[in-house]
């Protein structure tokens, strides 16, 4: 079975590959219906690395609310905002080469964290299997205040959104 | 860069911009060669322009270069689902001009096939509605297959389906042929029953009520500014009927009833050509009961015309003969001056006259109420730019 | 009422054509289109499409004396007729050229109304169908002449009724030229002379 | 043959049969669909449908096929090619996935997933990325508009959808799809979900929606021919064209298995063997979208919105609170009649609410 | 299965491409693309920890559900300004919109 296991993580490798690139064009392509496009594979790619990591559950949920729901909004706006075809303008400003410089120091910097410092890893660590029934629980049990806060964050933003958004505003 | 920022619009203008769209003269349901220069909002119409003039065929310029009788086939290929009511009224308006009196059985047997076109108009206006409305074909199969068998009786009598060139000035071509009454008989009497199936399939149906009811409503007032004639009128309240307006013909002998609508909207206009459709069937039933079995068919005075229309030279003078087309009033105004050719010669076609509206109805309304007002009010190319 | 009852009842008119397409005949519900090529629908007698000239017994005699008066009433004009001369140059009673255009012609039936030599009568064969537009479908005299028989076949009643008034004319020009003979053999005994 | 291969080739060769099963079953069914759909709206129609190619018109998809193909493929200039042409990919693949996780016999589920239902909706839900690009990226007006329609009436779907589940899961406990079907078995059938009251009010809404989500019948306002010519794949032709309409109908056959799936107790039935059972129910539901085709008209924009945020979103609900009550009531009729009486008195009192789209009364004088 | 680093490692580059983004780009679109982007590297590290590190797995997967759920709302107010924005000055390009009263 470890030739199973290597075709798999070689799999997983690919995807994280896939994902990086996909998000350095979501960044840089200067049609912006495209970045769109790139940043869904890219939400699809985190899908399945969170499917390696055994979290299934919050797989599906990502591809449901961020590929359904916001992606959906993006393009919307994207399409709302976008005169038809003249998206030739350039996208990007002055401050490239200091962005560019900043990322590369702030990537050295977290990744030599994250490689030194010795995690408390432990011993069953990927061996553990997530049910969706132990989730649910936790949800409704350990975290039921957070949970009842973010469904009130999300009415009030729900109605801001409505009221802004609406075309003849009484201002 | 700058005075770009200071040219700002007023907050309130609408910020997708607007999309001007040709519903063009290739479209799957302008019924024919019809363009609608549309400007919409979103879905909303705002402006609707008509363009038409594609189907023109110099139809009135043609007729005064030739002889009467020659020009009724062509009264065929106006509204070419009707031809029959087309032929009754040129020949109406030729009698006229030459005042002859046609024979009581040429009389009925007209009767009985302007009323047979009515049904058949109507019946396939409903289903192209419906079609409108994207009940996927099968209200028209339904209606189509009830127009073949008056198709048929048309075809036995005339010698064509659609273009029947049937009538002649003073009565008939020819008589009818054995048994055709029976034929005739028969089919009124299964039509009431295909039309309680045909009102189950729809009038109650509350996906046609929420796109029909008080969609394109037209208000009677401007019907009647607009000289709209037939059902789109009388689904607006006004009772005009040429049948009982102008009495021609031996409509004065028959009873039978007008609906008439309150509101003007798509459903109404739908509505009233059903219940149309059932007058026009009492209609059939007193002219078959009362026709006389024989008789001869074409009025003394055309004897020597019949074996040579050219020759027909009406007296100097003008005349205007009108009658109820499914589609409305249908009249036809000629001029003579003694000659074989007409001298003026003029249609006047209900679908052009009632598509004049069409903007006024569709303002306001999204696209897919414009095209199925459009379908209501019922054009057919043919007749709108002969 | 509730919200769907209207759309459930038409449904079930659907549902009652869709079972009766396996069980009812054409006229009760039933499939009513046919088959094209291989079943027809029975004919009309009175069905009109392109005109043809008549025949009796041989194509040489013509019925149509050429005398121009369906060209003439034709709306559209489709109909081009040449006289035949012999060879004195005397006009004969038949057309060297009868050109008819179908892709002109409506189909009215105005000529065979007009015909008083019954010698233009409309065909049932309806299919027509030319590689090209300029000569194939414009026919010319060989190509629209029909036998009697052939008309009999398609249109019993009326031919029957033209050959019936037909024989009758005959007879009666029969009778009538009997009538001149015998007229003119009586006629040389010259009465006497009036004393 | 299997004795001595190393257990990790079983593993990838049990896995390439399924896929090559679902490879295969996906295009043919949507082929013999597209056949059905034409025979059985014909039949209702008075007519026959096809019969000219093969014995009863059985070769016709096949004659579409090649008529698909051969058809030349016309990209319209000012098109962004990206979008153009991935757009029918993208809407096929969601099609294709979808299939993994239906249960078409007893042990016969592609990826038996615990998260299965949801994968299903998840999937589902990127349809509208697929229809965005091909609307978005033809550059035609038609096609925005469609695109705009499309996506605004799938979105609005989507949540009715999700929550007409929210019961079944409420009940059985588990989002697995094999678990739901073996939930529904027993005495020959009786206890499907569709003969409890919230069951029947579920299945008629999931029904709807997913009517509604893949652009059939009543709901079918993206592609309206008679008003915006084809809506989002206006500009397509030949193979596109023919994934376009393949997708289309695959989501067809897997909603209704997942409908079936769901309330009719899948593959679960008395003597015929499992698959069959599943094949027919399928077969029933595809039947009355086919039928839906055949007679009714379509709504128009708003009135969809509003049947679904008005109508059908608070009658799921309402139907997920009587399903909690219905789990922990006793197992008596007094809690089929409440619940039942709970659930047509919201129903009446919702039609209420929305009188304004009820067809009103209209009367006609008569004047001569 | 796969160590912790090589999942940090990941996030990092993803988290770093989004800040570079949310920088670079002139319309604001791009921007709310690439904060979510930073959002879900934020998503991946918790799941990731609390998979190898945390005794509770669930922890770390209810913050994801949490930061999704945030991240949704704050893009529905975002492209709600955008279209207002829009509406008012008919360009969403940043380095346009620079005057606080006009």
């Amino acid at each position: 079975m470890t030739h199973l296991y290597d075709i798999v993580k070689f799999g997983i490798y690919a995807l994280m590959a896939f994902s990086v690139l996909a998000a350095i064009l979501a960044v840089t392509v200067r049609n912006l219906f495209h970045a769109a496009l790139c940043f869904a594979a890219v939400l699809i790619g985190i899908a399945g690395v969170f499917l390696s990591l055994h979290a299934d559950f919050l797989a599906m949920v990502q591809i449901l609310i961020y590929v359904g729901a916001v992606m959906t909004l993006v393009i919307f706006a994207i399409m709302l905002t976008e005169r038809f075809g003249d998206n030739s303008s350039p996208q990007n400003n002055s401050l490239t080469l200091a962005a560019f410089g900043l990322a590369i120091v702030s990537l050295i910097a977290f990744s030599t964290i994250s490689v030194k410092t010795r995690w408390p890893i432990q011993e069953n660590a990927g061996a553990l299997h997530l049910s969706v029934g132990e989730l649910a629980y936790a949800l409704l049990n350990t975290y039921v205040l957070p949970f009842e806060v973010i469904s009130v964050l999300l009415i009030t933003t729900l109605i801001g959104a409505v009221i802004i958004a609406k075309k003849d505003r009484v201002s | 860069m700058m005075e770009k920022m200071f040219e700002v619009q007023d907050p309130v203008n609408h910020d997708t911009q607007t999309l001007q769209v040709n519903i063009g003269p290739q479209h799957p349901s302008t019924h024919g060669v019809f363009r609608m220069n549309v400007v919409l909002d979103g879905e909303t119409v705002v402006s609707l322009k008509p363009v038409m003039g594609y189907l023109h065929r110099n139809h009135e310029q043609i007729a005064e270069n030739i002889s009467y009788t020659a020009s009724m086939p062509y009264t065929d290929r106006l509204d070419y689902f009707n031809s029959m009511s087309n032929n009754f009224a040129w020949a109406l308006a030729v009698e006229k001009l030459a005042n002859l009196d046609v024979p009581e059985r040429a009389q009925y047997i007209r009767v009985i096939m302007a009323e047979l076109t009515r049904l058949v108009n109507h019946v396939s206006v409903i289903g192209f509605l419906l079609n409108d409305l994207g009940a996927f074909f099968t209200p028209v199969l339904y209606a189509f297959r009830e127009r073949e068998k008056i198709l048929d009786i048309f075809e036995e009598v005339s010698g064509a389906r659609m273009m029947c060139n049937f009538l002649r000035f003073g009565g008939i071509k020819r008589d009818l042929p054995a048994g055709t009454l029976e034929r005739i008989k028969e089919v009124i009497q299964n039509f009431p029953k295909f039309l309680d199936e045909f009102e189950t399939l729809l009038t109650k149906n509350e996906i046609l009520c929420m796109r029909c009811q008080n969609v394109g409503v037209l208000p009677a007032e401007l019907a009647v500014n607009a000289s709209i004639t037939g059902p789109m009128l009388r689904a607006s309240g006004v009772n005009y009927d040429v049948r009982k307006a102008d009495k021609y013909s031996i409509y004065d002998r028959f009873d039978f009833k007008i609906p008439l609508g309150q509101t003007g909207d798509v459903y109404d206009r739908y509505y009233c050509r059903v219940l149309e459709m059932r007058e026009s069937l009492k209609i059939l039933q007193q002219a078959l009961r009362d026709i006389p079995v024989t008789g001869e068919i074409i009025s003394k005075k055309m004897a020597p015309f019949v074996k040579a229309p050219r020759n027909f030279k009406p007296p100097v003078g003008e005349a205007y003969g009108r009658v109820e087309a499914p589609k409305g009033e249908l009249g036809f105004y000629v001029v003579s001056d003694g000659t074989p050719q007409p001298w003026r010669y003029h249609v006047r076609a209900p679908s052009l006259i009632n598509l004049t509206i069409l903007e006024d109805l569709c303002i306001g309304h999204k696209v897919a109420d414009a095209i199925v007002i459009l379908g209501s009010i019922d054009i057919v190319l043919g007749e709108v730019d002969h | 009422m509730i919200f769907g009852t209207g759309i459930i009842k038409g449904m079930l008119v659907t549902l009652k054509a869709f079972l009766a397409s396996y069980f009812k005949g054409p006229h009760e519900g039933g499939i009513f289109t046919v088959e094209y090529p291989e079943k027809r629908l029975a004919e009309k007698e009175r069905f009109r499409n392109f005109p043809f000239l008549l025949y009796d017994q041989t194509p040489e005699n013509l019925r149509c004396v050429a005398c121009d008066i369906c060209a003439k009433e034709c709306p559209p004009k489709c109909i081009y007729i040449v006289r035949d001369f012999d060879k004195e140059g005397r006009p004969l009673k038949r057309p060297a050229i009868f050109d008819i255009d179908f892709t002109v012609c409506m189909n009215c039936g105005i000529c065979e109304e007009a015909c008083p030599f019954d010698a233009i009568f409309m065909d049932h064969e309806f299919e027509i169908a030319g590689p090209d537009r300029q000569n194939k479908m414009l026919y010319h005299r060989d190509d629209l002449l029909k036998s009697n028989e052939y008309f009999n076949k398609i249109r019993p009643t009326d031919a029957g009724a033209i050959d019936a008034r037909r024989r009758e004319a005959e007879e009666k020009k029969k009778a009538a030229a009997a009538q001149a003979v015998k007229a003119k053999t009586t006629q040389p005994q010259p009465e006497p002379p009036k004393t | 043959m299997a004795g001595f291969l190393p257990d990790w080739v079983l593993v990838i060769k049990s896995v390439l049969i399924s896929i090559a099963a679902i490879a295969f079953l996906g295009p043919v069914t949507m082929m013999y669909l597209t056949l059905l759909e034409r025979k059985v709206v014909g039949r209702m129609q008075n007519r026959i449908g096809p019969n000219r190619v093969g014995k009863w018109g059985l070769l016709q998809p096949l004659a579409d096929g090649v008529k698909m193909l051969t058809k030349e493929d016309i990209v319209p200039t000012p098109a962004d090619p990206i979008a153009h042409f991935l757009a029918p990919i993208l809407i096929v693949v969601p099609a294709l996935l979808v299939f993994a996780v239906i249960p078409f016999g007893r042990g016969m589920t592609a990826v038996d997933l615990n998260v299965g239902l949801l994968f299903f909706i998840a999937i589902s839900s990127t349809t509208t990325l697929a229809i965005f690009m091909a609307s978005w990226g033809s550059r035609n007006k038609f096609s925005l508009l469609g695109g705009m329609r499309s996506v605004a009436q799938m979105v609005s779907y989507e949540v009715p959808m999700v929550l007409s589940v929210v019961p079944v899961i409420l009940i059985t406990g588990s989002l697995s799809t094999n678990d739901i079907v073996l939930a529904q078995g027993g005495w020959g059938g009786l206890k499907w979900f569709i003969f409890t009251p919230w069951g029947l009010l579920a299945f008629i809404i999931f029904y709807l929606c997913g009517v509604a989500e893949c652009n059939r019948s009543p709901f079918d306002l993206p592609e309206a021919e008679s008003e915006i010519v084809a809506g989002f794949h206006t500009e397509y032709s030949g193979m596109k064209f023919a994934l376009f309409y393949m997708a289309e109908f695959m989501n067809s056959f897997t909603i209704s298995a997942l409908a079936a799936t769901l309330f009719l107790g899948g593959w679960q039935g008395p003597v015929l063997p499992s698959w069959l059972w599943f094949f027919m129910k399928t077969y029933v539901l595809i039947f009355i979208m086919i039928w839906f085709r055949g007679t009714l008209p379509r709504f128009r924009v708003d009135q969809l919105m509003n049947l679904a945020w008005k109508f059908l979103l608070p009658l799921t609900l309402i139907n997920i609170f009587v399903a909690g009550f219905w789990y922990f009531a006793p197992n008596t009729i007094v809690r089929v009649l409440m619940s039942a009486g709970v659930l047509s008195l919201s129903f009446w009192g919702l039609q209420k609410l929305n009188q304004g789209y009820a067809p009103e009364k209209r009367v006609y004088q008569f004047g001569d | 299965m796969i160590p912790l680093t090589h999942y940090l490692i990941f996030a990092n580059f993803l988290f770093v491409i989004g800040i570079f983004g949310a920088l670079v780009r002139r319309n604001i679109i791009g921007i709310l693309i690439a904060l979510e982007l930073i959002l879900n590297a934020v998503n991946v590290n918790f799941v990731a920890f609390s998979q190898n590190t945390s005794p509770d797995p669930a922890t770390g997967q209810i913050f994801a559900f949490f930061v999704i759920a945030i991240a949704a709302a704050e893009a529905t107010v975002g492209l709600a300004i955008v279209l207002a924005l829009f509406r008012v000055r008919k360009t969403i390009l940043t380095d346009e919109i620079h005057l606080l009263k006009w």
